[in-house]
């Protein structure tokens, strides 16, 4: 960490906060929260948290914000003012805040100091984790390591996760009859927009890039930040630049609804069917060692490291799926025929 | 080595600081837009320059393709800032913001 | 490799591999949903007995996760427990899924396959939840549940999305706090693992950020389970939700919180901590003494049934929170036994109220007239729910409720008591209303005038079966309640209480 | 001037908390409480990697660990940041961004049914 | 030469802050994009000079190249957001402004 740099970057998120929390206008909200999370991607960076940066560069960056774009888009800028009762709940508000707040200043006081190197999170389990990850692993990135191995159940409903939300977001929003069973009009005539040449060039140049690097991402995980799931964001985002600038059809015509959906399910069986196979191969769930029986030419501990970058290709490809899902979902609520 | 690392980033920072300056100053919109659009990509490459001179100190592979990735960023800043400036600015101008004349009656936001 | 021993991974990871083939399978075929997910319940349903069965033969398992030992890697803890819970949710998401085969084809006929999988996640969430001996791993749970449990609540009308929207910000907070504890926990310990955070926490208990990280996850736990003052989310959510979601959702969430309170408080921080350092156990106690009070009253208020049945709930997690603070070994056996009772009770109410949406499409009170000659199976099911939750003795509900008295009378909590007692007879009115409505009152007819002869009229058998069976387990395991005190409960208790 | 600033990450994240809390319970706007949500769980993440942090650490990837077996002979522990807060957080950023998701879904679906994102007016409507 | 880029650093920092104040002051939204993009090429810039306080360069390039890519895009989504609603003026005036309808 390197404290002064921690002090500016700090100060500046909590501005940050203040102002998107502030600010009466949900367009500007969203692209002041996008400010804020480049400035937390900085903070992790900033704090030796690369793997954390980097998921919340492409998360932050890529996908909450332009999903609060396209949540905005298909709905409205507006705030409006409270009309009743609202000192109440502004006191109320207030009051859990302050109150939590003060609790947690309680607790703060018991804590290491902030970069103390002898702390109990420090000594006890995590220096295992730093000095055997390639002892056991052969991965130098610990954080790989951890999260694809050692802690490797959690990333798998993490993954799950993803999935769910998507599959949550298709259920709540997608509409697959023409009439719904609500009736209200839509509530805004969508001018249709035009083709911008320049945007479509760039975009043009750019996608093969960004999808070459995201496969660079996901495959160099082992030895440098990244993974799977930041991979399957930058390329998640890579379609979602194609639908921005040139149309929605465009998507989906390279990916279907039904591929889409399919890959999400593939990329968590891949994950599971890893863990499952491991089972089957007479070891406990995910213990990727065993592989080393079916892999050609490797040892238990390699064959560790071909597991995670399998599971690691199985987020990458779940990820993807979704985030587009996701997005094409909020963007077209749930119609499917135009976007932003 | 060092010093030229050292100049070529304080040039960067200087226009880096000009940039801001005309971002906070500048009247209207696209004038704004103008220092940004500008001054960003280039106090951006360098800054970049530097930078990768700094990691190219010793002669080997991979700082060499440490380098060449940093410089990687500074091309695509360059693809990538002229599109941005070019979609906000036709979005400001979609949107029908109105340039700023000296005339005071016209002012505009 | 037995089946026996990789048991504890496979009543998770069954549901889970065939959550996604749900979805797959959604995609040629949505019949093919249904039969799939049952396959994928039962199969955990089995899974979660072999290990009961396990667990009673030679005392608790652990399993680790990708072969690492413990503090380093995940682990699995079963005890007596864990295997009660776990045999419970998958036993009533198993009866919950065989429900909504019907009521899901006439409430949300295009979205079947998204249902399901939903569904199928949402019971591996919650089993995943029992299982876990890992703090960290239980947060990830936790919110997959609680995803899922916001799709399915928003797949209602147009009420359900407000409710669910609610229950996401409390959820949210919820699931935070939770997380913010065991942050605490790990800033302190530097470990995440239940059994090891229990060895190393002693060392500390002086210290107020202990203190404070149990208060987090209380306050945590306590937002999804809807205690009394957090249980704003509860009753709307759980209203407007499709019936189907709702027999899953109702049952087992709120239990499945319970549970993790009483597993965090017994297997993270000691019992010496929790019910002597802490100091907690009076407030809380009056707490829930309070929500018991309110959720009963608000409950008498309701002319909705199924909100009536919500604010029900609400007062019955009052019951297993005072029951686990009472400090005392025989309300925490109630607090257990009622964790299993409340999920099959309500299971059992809920479905009532499904059936009575699907044949009559309304859930207002005035809804249930007459219907004891329409359905008189279906009523008889109904009033063994009613009598169990009254606490009328053959019945399950008694016996759970008979521990938490004497567990008040034990600890000389007599206001927790008094609640209990109030709270019965609040029941007993609330659901004797309904059987007069529904057994007295007249149905009018349209044209009229009283209908002479009304045709037996029931609900399909699949939405029948799930409610007899509940009705008769709740029978049975009211006469084998002692059976399951002194075979389970008895080995699930910690050594260091009275 | 070190000292002073020793805690300054914890004293942010429980500001950022409180800030995050406020807008979720006090603002009438859904997409607001949906963007406080986010920055009380960012909070989280603030404190959690602040956790991991360590003084003249590096990042949590080994230098030229490259190749089979080639374990260097002494890995100084104080030398690599603490992975495991990092790890957790990346699971706790894929939760929030799933929250999101879902979160601004139920907001379109809402705004659809009731044309309003504010809860007051939503209200009223479902009275 | 850890110093002088920590210096940098700082400086860079407090040219965001000053930046920060266009984006959040707006007055317009579009104002505000334009903020926010100039915060993400110093913020590149930034994690660059970050890896080189490290001495890791290598490890924080993928980082900047990613972000670089993802603000990019983000930029795009919002000034699209114009092309389709044609509603600058109407609300995003100054920081605490009255709230309009947009229409």
């Amino acid at each position: 960490m390197i404290w002064q740099l921690d002090f500016c970057v700090l100060t500046l998120i909590v501005i940050c906060a203040f102002a998107t929390i502030m600010v009466k206008d949900l367009l500007s909200a969203a692209i002041i929260f996008g400010a804020y999370s480049f400035l937390m991607c900085l903070l992790w960076t900033e704090m030796g948290a690369v793997d954390v940066a980097f998921t919340e560069a492409s998360v932050g960056a890529g996908v909450s914000t332009v999903l609060f774009f396209a949540a905005v888009y298909q709905t409205t800028r507006r705030v409006g003012v409270r009309k009743s009762g609202r000192m109440l709940s502004k006191a109320f508000a207030l009051v859990a805040a302050l109150l939590t707040g003060l609790v947690l200043v309680i607790a703060e006081a018991d804590f290491p100091g902030f970069g103390d190197i002898f702390t109990p999170a420090s000594l006890h389990v995590s220096p295992y984790y730093i000095t055997q990850t390639l002892h056991d692993t052969n991965v130098p990135n610990m954080v790989t390591s951890v999260l694809a191995d050692y802690r490797g159940f959690d990333t798998m409903f993490e993954t799950a996760v993803i999935f769910t939300a998507g599959l949550a977001v298709i259920a709540i929003l997608r509409r697959f009859k023409k009439e719904d069973r609500c009736d209200l009009p839509e509530p805004y005539v969508i001018s249709a927009g035009y083709p911008d040449t320049i945007i479509r060039f760039v975009a043009r140049q750019l996608v093969p890039f960004i999808q070459l690097f995201a496969l660079y991402v996901v495959a160099h995980g082992h030895h440098s930040p990244g993974g799977g799931f930041q991979g399957g964001v930058i390329l998640g985002a890579s379609f979602i630049l194609l639908a921005i600038s040139y149309d929605f059809k465009v998507v989906l015509g390279i990916m279907s609804e039904r591929w889409n959906v399919l890959l999400g399910n593939i990329g968590v069986l891949i994950y599971a069917g890893i863990g499952f196979l491991c089972l089957l191969l007479g070891a406990n769930f995910l213990d990727y060692s065993m592989l080393s029986k079916i892999l050609p030419a490797t040892d238990k501990i390699m064959a560790r490291s071909h597991g995670m970058l399998g599971i690691e290709i199985g987020v990458a490809i779940a990820v993807m799926a979704i985030v587009i899902s996701i997005y094409l979902n909020i963007v077209s609520h749930g119609k499917y025929d135009k976007g932003l | 080595m060092t010093i030229a690392v050292i100049m070529l980033t304080l040039a960067g920072l200087i226009f880096f600081f000009a940039t801001t300056v005309g971002i906070l100053r500048f009247p209207d919109f696209f004038s704004r837009m103008h220092a940004a659009g500008k001054g960003d990509t280039l106090s951006s490459l360098l800054m970049l320059l530097p930078l990768a001179l700094y990691n190219f100190h010793e002669f080997d592979l991979a700082n060499m393709l440490v380098a060449l990735k940093v410089l990687l960023i500074a091309v695509f800043i360059f693809m990538a800032s002229p599109t941005a400036t070019h979609a906000i600015l036709d979005a400001g101008y979609e949107a029908g913001i109105k340039p700023w004349t000296k005339k005071p009656e016209e002012e505009s936001p | 490799m037995s089946i026996v021993e990789q048991a504890p991974a496979l009543l998770v990871i069954i549901p889970l591999l065939s959550a996604l083939l749900v979805n797959m399978v959604g995609l040629i075929n949505r019949r093919y949903c249904f039969p799939v997910a049952v396959l994928a319940i039962l199969g955990s349903f089995a899974a979660s007995l072999i290990t009961l069965i396990q667990v009673m033969k030679t005392g608790p398992i652990s399993y680790r996760l990708g072969g690492w030992p413990p503090p380093f890697g995940i682990e699995y803890v079963i005890d007596h427990f864990n295997a009660l819970v776990l045999v419970t949710v998958s036993f009533v998401s198993l009866l919950a899924v065989i429900f909504s085969k019907e009521s899901i084809k006439q409430e949300l006929p295009e979205k079947i396959p998204q249902f399901y999988t939903l569904f199928v996640l949402l019971v591996t969430g919650l089993l995943g939840m029992t299982v876990t001996g890992d703090a960290f791993n239980l947060y990830v749970l936790l919110e997959i549940s609680a995803l899922t449990g916001y799709a399915l609540i928003a797949l209602g009308d147009n009420r359900a999305l407000v409710a669910s929207f609610n229950y996401v910000i409390l959820g949210t907070i919820g699931a935070s706090f939770y997380l913010l504890g065991v942050g605490h926990l790990y800033i302190m310990t530097g470990s995440l693992n239940m059994a090891n955070l229990l060895t190393i926490l002693p060392d500390l208990y002086s210290l107020n950020a202990i203190f404070i990280a149990l208060l987090l996850i209380l306050v945590g736990t306590w937002i999804k389970m809807a205690f009394f003052p957090m249980h704003g989310w509860l009753p709307n959510a759980y209203t407007y939700a499709p019936s189907a979601a709702g027999c899953l959702v109702a049952p087992l969430v709120t239990k499945v919180s319970v549970y993790i309170m009483i597993r965090i408080m017994l297997s993270v921080f000691s019992v010496e901590y929790v019910y002597e350092v802490a100091g907690l156990s009076e407030t809380i106690v009056w707490m829930a003494v309070i929500a018991i009070i309110s959720g009963s009253i608000l409950a008498l208020a309701q002319t909705d049934f199924k909100k009536m049945l919500t604010y029900l709930i609400v007062a019955e997690v009052g019951y297993m929170v005072g029951g686990a603070w009472l400090a005392s070994s025989t309300g925490l056996t109630g607090a257990i036994l009622h964790i299993v009772n409340d999920a099959l009770m309500t299971l059992c109410l809920f479905i009532f109220a499904g059936i009575v949406i699907y044949k009559k499409g309304g859930q207002q009170l005035q809804d249930l007239a007459g219907l004891y000659k329409k359905m008189p199976v279906t009523m008889a099911a109904f009033t063994v729910g009613a009598l169990s939750m009254i606490g009328v003795p053959p019945t399950a509900g008694f016996f759970s409720k008979w521990y938490l008295i004497l567990g008040a009378i034990d600890a000389g909590k007599y206001h927790f008591m008094a609640a209990l007692l109030f709270s019965s007879l609040v029941n007993a009115i609330l659901f004797f209303r309904v059987i007069e409505i529904a057994y007295f009152e007249p149905k009018v007819d349209h044209h009229g005038g009283e209908a002479e002869e009304i045709a037996i009229d029931e609900a399909p058998f699949s939405m029948l079966m799930p409610l007899i069976i509940v009705a008769l387990s709740l029978i049975v395991i009211g006469l084998y309640s002692g059976d399951i005190v002194t075979n389970i409960i008895q080995h699930s208790l910690p050594a260091g209480l009275l | 001037m070190h000292a002073l600033i020793a805690d300054y990450n914890y004293w942010i994240y429980i500001l950022l908390m409180m800030i995050g809390l406020y807008a979720m319970l006090a603002k009438n706007n859904l997409v607001k409480k949906v963007i406080g949500m986010s920055i009380f769980q960012t909070a989280i993440i603030v404190f959690y990697v602040s956790i991991g942090a360590k003084e003249h650490a590096s990042i949590p990837i080994i230098a030229h660990g490259s190749g089979h077996g080639a374990v260097e002979a002494a890995i100084d522990v104080a030398h690599y940041a603490n992975p495991l807060p990092h790890v957790l957080m990346l699971t706790a950023i894929v939760v929030s961004v799933g929250t999101l998701g879902v979160a601004l879904a139920i907001c379109l679906g809402i705004h659809r049914r009731y044309n309003s994102l504010e809860e007051d007016e939503i209200q009223e409507q479902l009275q | 030469m850890d110093s002088f880029f920590i210096g940098i650093g700082v400086a860079l920092c407090f040219l965001i802050l000053l930046t920060l104040h266009r984006a959040i002051q707006g007055p317009t939204a579009i104002d505000r994009i334009m903020g926010v993009n100039v915060i993400g090429t110093k913020t590149t810039i930034l994690l660059v000079i970050i890896g080189s306080i490290y001495h890791r360069v290598d490890m924080f390039v993928d980082i900047a190249l990613a972000y670089a890519l993802l603000n990019f895009i983000v930029t795009i989504a919002a000034s699209r957001y114009f092309h389709h609603r044609k509603n600058l003026t109407s609300s995003g005036y100054g920081f605490k402004f009255r709230s309009e309808e947009d229409k």
